[in-house]
């Protein structure tokens, strides 16, 4: 068997230089992302890409302010992605609320519910701001300090507490189930 | 007919797990976490590659504005209300700021009428070449995206020196806008961008708009007649597409709009390519807008209302009444309904987003029998922009 | 329908021919210089008065809580201050960046212009309990900042770590030029602290 | 931008208004501005009334905007029609208690489409139950959770709503209570 | 006996390695010419061999069964075997078995693996992009096989090493009239292979979130591309050997130099392919399914089968 730490340092290279990202744009900052990966500022130079397939992606960008809906489909979609994976939060809103502080309908302290890596600040962030924050997550690759996915991994029990707190027990066969009556064919009038 | 709350009941009595479809068909979740639909889900039933029913679910990006800005004094509710139209938000900021002066009485000095028009204008510009990159990324012609994308950014560099902001301006407040031109230079590296974007149409044309193939995917697609869109609410270039001449800027002029010359777009079509088409041409007459608002000059005088109150915002109080106010968006008619009682913070302020008329039921009425492949065609050509359903 | 008095366009003016032969054009691009900004490289521009962090002349702030009042996030809390031992006269606000969302209404209520805004922008931090206090401060003096901007230039935040200790309410500023700054936080609110919490430790005067 | 209140400008609004009066008694009517006018009306004859002005050319429903009136015990709601033919926003308003169970309305589905979607964002966020309107419980934007309050209602706190959802609002310094809205 | 059993096996793995890196470089440069023609910089030229490390190196694997990971390694296997039969200027492994429709259909067997792999992953998104790749596998298969048919008949001849040594006293294929329109219509149908617009309807990011490809992540996906860099090299290569002329060059003493000049005269033809097939793809938006469909069966037939019969003549 060969010993694939040898290879470590080159794998940590390769995460580092390429980073995709799950398309998955969860709130206004998504507006910054199309110019962020189109000609002008160019993310692919880091071989950087959305990916519209969790499956594949490594990097999950939340941009912007987290809404319960969007945190049900933002926590499976991140459940679904391969180890390891990175979370950068944009601007404001997912560290404190932002200006959504007081509504009814905003996440206020993501990290309570994922883990995330790297926070930047800004409302939204300029594109040079997340280019910098992104620059963050690869030195932290490269010293081995984005370990988000393993916190999640360890502390999944309280993940999963905060999470059933905020959206019921059972919310996942909940979700799954919540349009069948309304799929059903209509009876005739 | 059997009310459909009754078969909730039923089906939960039964504890279903499955659902009852026809064997030949599936249900299909297109969105949230998908390219076509972001922040937006639409739930497919689907036989084949055919749609056979679609039912929108907005909300991914409800905030609550309406009750928020309950608590927020009237100017500071501009940097909220802004929020509801993302690609657009000058839109939100002036409606909302024309009720308010309504409410008050104001009448916002020309020079302010100036810039918010040419604000808005540029807003127009820069949410076309936004769409015309959303919808070249559908069809899958990714190159006019990436240059609709990159020249995108010299209006936001214009935005950034005007207002301090690339995307959310907080610009346009009641009673006039916050800054004053910056310098001349800015009017001249306007006139420029307004010059190098004119010189780039013919590249999306070629690309986009005159394709062979663009045609092929998007003429009699999502097929929408004039009785129909009148009936749901349709505005804006989806409404046009279906030969109704109804333009805010025309019917209900605001700003400076009178003075202006430019021509409204109607085709009889109401397919996705007229809905394209006319998006194209309005991308053309903003321009000339542009133009012939830069010819006209910013007219001298002071860009903001002078009033003794202005001095201590958070104590500012609009005297109790209501007004309405809209203008056209490229995605339709946004309008604002804002309510005060006298008091420091608005009473009721709703924002009528043109999105919810065109993105629910219009939406799942064109879905139906079109092919999957159609669905983010459909969805970008009615410009269907979730923030402002949701709010 | 009433007669329309506005311009209509032509329908030969939007209407396009389909070609297999004009797409071939969108080829013209391929041996040009690309437009992107070559970002660790390159230095964008940023315009002149972008709205970024704020800067506070703690000599000329009189601590009338305007900018609270307007803030739409609630980001500005009035703090009471000691620095060197010695109690600030007025309270000064400390700014939350994980609430702001940098709309400076803040700055245009200020009276007497002590808060004012930079270019400025960047802040990144890790998410650890320590490295996000960073979002979480009292505005440093305008031309330190600007000092600071211009001898680094890139946009920035100034301060590299703060320390906040939870129970002695002390925090320690280390600025990006190896400076360090220290002061106390004695209590939030605009009335000063003493009258509603008599036990703290802290002693001035 | 003239907001011009009165004058010769608003005759064409008054002919408008006058003809629609002559036709539903029940209703009063007046002209707010150049192309805005009012109607107010009786909830029960709320139906009646916008099939008359969909004959009148009043073609596109805007959008259907609840106000809470608490202090009168009202839920006022504002049916925002725009003409285009005419060129006139009308507002029609109408009042309905606001006790859950008594804040019902007549859906008008059937005259303007359009309504279903504004009649389901109602009933979401103000709790108005409209009659005939078999989409009402289909779920809108609002969460499940979420499913029995009616955040845009005067009375709900949302401060402590907040509180008691999201545990702590300050990540900073929790002492930092004095929330003032 | 043992000595040429392990030379081959040496040779094989020699080719094989050029061969995939040959292809990643391919991916590569489409990268970067896309991005130029998108007038922006684009990433290294090295970017697909470090996403593939990274895909290998993920931490965490999902399978969803036997059949999802054999249909992943079949693919691959396909692809390589596919590889051995096209000659590669003098040196190939079965290049005298090295049958026209052998590689035709070695060459479109990978998407019957990925199919599978995807099939059994009950994704709906892989289901439906599935289902397009076969419908256009199918609508493919006829301008192809008129293609093929042309240049069979024009050599009278299936085997594609005595197509590449008649080409080096004949001249190029495509300076034939039949054998110019059998190519027109395979590039068309190339296009379709390396899943570049307007035919990239089986991933159609856009549409279907990468179609069968939704559910491969880490290890199979960075197989995938492996498989994928292979087959670029194969497609491109068979296709230059087949209309452009292919390379065997002789004119130097050493057999060593001869080689290298083949290889490189083919890798110049292989990216004239790969650069038309990049053109086309950025400039053209997406066909629909059907439509594609009926493209490929109108005009691709036409011009293949208009070549088949005047090669018959």
């Amino acid at each position: 068997m060969v010993d694939w730490r040898l290879f470590e340092p080159l794998f940590e290279f390769a995460r580092k230089r390429s980073l995709w990202i799950v398309s998955f744009c969860t709130g206004c900052g998504g507006i910054e992302m199309p110019p962020l990966m189109t000609s002008r500022y160019d993310l692919e130079r880091f071989g950087m890409m959305a990916n519209p397939a969790p499956r594949m992606a490594d990097l999950f960008l939340i941009t912007g302010y987290v809404t319960p809906k969007t945190l049900k489909r933002i926590i499976i979609t991140y459940e679904l992605q391969p180890d390891p994976k990175y979370v950068m939060a944009h601007g404001s809103c997912p560290l404190n609320g932002g200006v959504y502080w007081d509504s009814y309908n905003a996440i206020k302290h993501l990290d309570k519910y994922i883990p995330v890596d790297v926070v930047i600040a800004g409302c939204m962030p300029r594109p040079e701001a997340v280019m910098d924050g992104i620059n963050k997550i690869m030195e932290m690759i490269e010293n081995g300090t984005a370990d988000s996915w393993k916190r999640y991994k360890e502390n999944y029990e309280w993940y999963k507490k905060n999470q059933d707190e905020l959206f019921g027990e059972g919310w996942r066969e909940r979700e799954a189930r919540r349009w069948i009556p309304w799929l059903m064919d209509k009876k005739e009038e | 007919m059997v009310a459909q709350s009754e078969l909730i009941k039923e089906a939960r009595e039964n504890g279903m797990d499955l659902l009852p479809l026809d064997k030949d068909t599936y249900e299909l979740f297109f969105g949230p976490q998908h390219m076509a639909t972001e922040n937006f889900s639409i739930i497919l039933k689907m036989d084949g590659h055919r749609v056979v029913e679609a039912i929108a679910n907005p909300g991914f990006l409800h905030r609550g504005f309406e009750k928020l800005a309950e608590f927020r004094p009237w100017h500071t509710n501009v940097a909220l209300l802004l929020r509801v139209c993302v690609p657009e938000s000058d839109v939100p900021e002036t409606i909302y700021s024309m009720a308010v002066d309504e409410i008050i009485g104001w009448e916002v000095p020309e020079r302010a009428q100036w810039i918010r028009t040419t604000v808005l204008e540029m807003a127009r510009v820069s949410s076309y070449l936004f769409w015309i990159m959303g919808l070249s990324f559908k069809l899958g012609v990714y190159t006019a995206g990436q240059w609709a994308a990159a020249y995108r950014e010299r209006l936001m560099a214009l935005f950034e020196q005007l207002t301090g902001a690339r995307v959310y301006h907080i610009y346009t407040i009641p009673g006039g806008v916050r800054r004053d031109i910056p310098s001349d230079r800015w009017l001249h590296q306007l006139k420029d961008t307004v010059e190098y974007i004119k010189s780039k149409l013919p590249d999306f044309d070629h690309l986009v708009f005159e394709n062979y193939i663009t045609f092929k995917r998007m003429e009699g697609i999502g097929v929408m007649n004039k009785k129909f869109a009148l009936s749901e609410g349709v505005t804006g270039p989806n409404l046009r597409a279906t030969g109704v001449p109804y333009d805010v800027r025309r019917a209900d002029p605001y700003l400076l709009y009178p003075e202006l010359d430019f021509e409204v777009p109607v085709l009889n079509e109401g397919d996705a390519l007229a809905r394209a088409l006319i998006r194209r041409f309005e991308l053309e007459q903003d321009l000339y807008i542009l133009e012939q608002l830069l010819d006209m000059g910013p007219p001298s005088g002071p860009y903001q209302v002078s009033d003794p109150r202005l001095k201590n915002l958070p104590r500012f109080k609009v005297p109790a009444g209501d007004a309405f106010s809209h203008v056209e968006s490229t995605k339709g008619d946004f309008g604002a309904y804002v309510v005060s009682d006298g008091k420091n913070k608005p009473y009721r302020v709703q924002i009528r987003g043109p999105s919810i008329a065109h993105g629910i039921r219009v939406l799942e009425h064109l879905l139906v029998g079109s092919r999957i492949a159609d669905v983010p065609v459909i969805l970008m050509s009615l410009d269907n922009c979730p923030p402002d359903i949701d709010r | 329908m009433e007669e329309i008095e506005f311009k209509i366009a032509p329908e030969s003016k939007i209407k396009k021919k389909p070609s297999y032969i004009k797409p071939w054009l969108g080829l013209k691009y391929l041996f040009k210089k690309p437009v992107t900004i070559k970002i660790p490289h390159e230095k964008t521009q940023i315009a002149k008065k972008y709205r970024g962090f704020h800067t506070l002349d703690w000599k000329k702030c009189v601590g009338c809580n305007f900018c609270g009042q307007i803030c739409p996030a609630r980001a500005i809390e009035m703090t009471w201050l000691e620095v060197d031992g010695k109690m600030e006269k007025r309270p000064h606000p400390k700014i939350d960046y994980g609430r702001c969302t940098f709309c400076q209404f803040c700055v245009d209520v200020c009276p007497t212009g002590a808060l004012r805004f930079i270019e400025s922008f960047i802040l990144t931090s890790e998410w650890e309990e320590d490295t996000i206090q960073l979002f979480d401060w009292v505005p440093i003096h305008p031309e330190k900042f600007r000092k600071l901007q211009e001898s680094y230039n890139d946009w920035r935040f100034p301060v590299e770590k703060i320390e906040f200790n939870k129970e002695t309410k002390e925090v320690v500023y280390h600025l990006r030029d190896g400076e360090v700054f220290k002061f106390k936080i004695l209590g939030y609110g605009i009335r000063p602290p003493k009258k509603q919490k008599g036990g703290t430790d802290s002693k001035p005067d | 931008m003239a907001n011009g209140q009165e004058g010769g400008m608003s005759m064409r609004e008054q002919a408008i208004v006058d003809k629609i009066l002559e036709k539903a008694p029940y209703a009063e009517g007046k002209v707010r501005r150049e192309r805005r006018i009012e109607f107010t009306v009786p909830a029960e004859r709320i139906r009646d009334f916008l099939t008359l002005l969909k004959k009148n050319n009043f073609e596109l429903m805007l959008q259907i905007t609840p106000v809470d009136w608490p202090n009168d015990g009202e839920i006022e709601l504002i049916y925002q029609i725009w003409s285009v033919t005419h060129r006139t926003h009308v507002m029609v308003r109408t009042r309905i208690p606001r006790e859950l169970e008594k804040a019902r309305m007549p859906t008008v589905k059937d005259i303007y489409p359009v309504a279903e979607t504004y009649e389901r964002d109602a009933h979401d966020f103000f709790g108005v139950y409209f009659e005939g309107n078999w989409k009402m419980e289909m779920p809108w934007i609002l969460d499940d959770t979420e499913q029995d309050i009616y955040p845009l209602r005067k009375d709900f706190d949302m401060l402590q709503y907040v509180k008691k959802k999201y545990k702590i609002l300050d990540r900073f310094d929790e002492n930092k209570d004095n929330y003032v809205i | 006996m043992i000595t040429s059993m392990i030379g081959i096996a040496l040779k094989a793995f020699l080719i094989l390695l050029y061969a995939t890196f040959v292809g990643f470089m391919f991916m590569g440069i489409i990268r970067i010419v896309t991005a130029r023609i998108h007038r922006r910089v684009g990433p290294p030229i090295y970017q697909p061999i470090l996403d593939t490390i990274k895909l290998l190196s993920k931490k965490s694997n999902i399978t969803h069964g036997l059949i999802y990971d054999f249909g992943v390694l079949y693919a691959l296997g396909a692809t390589i075997l596919a590889l051995m039969f096209i000659p590669l200027g003098s040196i190939s492994i079965l290049r005298a078995y090295g049958d026209l429709i052998l590689i035709t259909f070695l060459l479109e067997i990978p998407m019957l693996g990925i199919m599978f792999a995807a099939m059994s992953s009950g994704n709906p998104w892989a289901g439906l992009g599935s289902q397009r790749a076969l419908l256009t596998l199918l609508a493919v298969q006829v301008p192809l096989g008129f293609a093929i048919v042309a240049l069979a008949e024009f050599y009278d001849t299936f085997s594609t090493y005595q197509i590449v040594m008649a080409q080096q006293t004949a001249g190029w294929s495509i300076t034939y009239l039949p054998l110019l329109l059998a190519a027109v219509a395979y590039d068309i149908v190339l296009q379709a292979m390396f899943g570049k617009e307007p035919f990239d309807i089986m991933i159609a990011p856009g549409e279907i979130s990468l179609g069968p490809m939704v559910e491969f992540g880490g290890k199979h996906m960075g197989i995938l591309q492996i498989q994928h860099a292979i087959a670029l090299f194969a497609e491109t290569l068979f296709f230059s050997n087949i209309f452009l002329g292919g390379a065997v060059v002789t004119a130097f003493a050493s057999s060593i130099l001869n080689t290298l000049a083949s290889l490189g005269i083919l890798l110049i033809k292989q990216l004239a392919v790969l650069l038309i097939a990049i053109f086309i793809g950025a400039i053209f938006p997406r066909f629909t399914i059907d439509q594609a469909a009926r493209f490929y069966w109108k005009w691709p037939t036409i011009i293949a089968a208009a070549g088949a019969i005047l090669a018959a003549l």
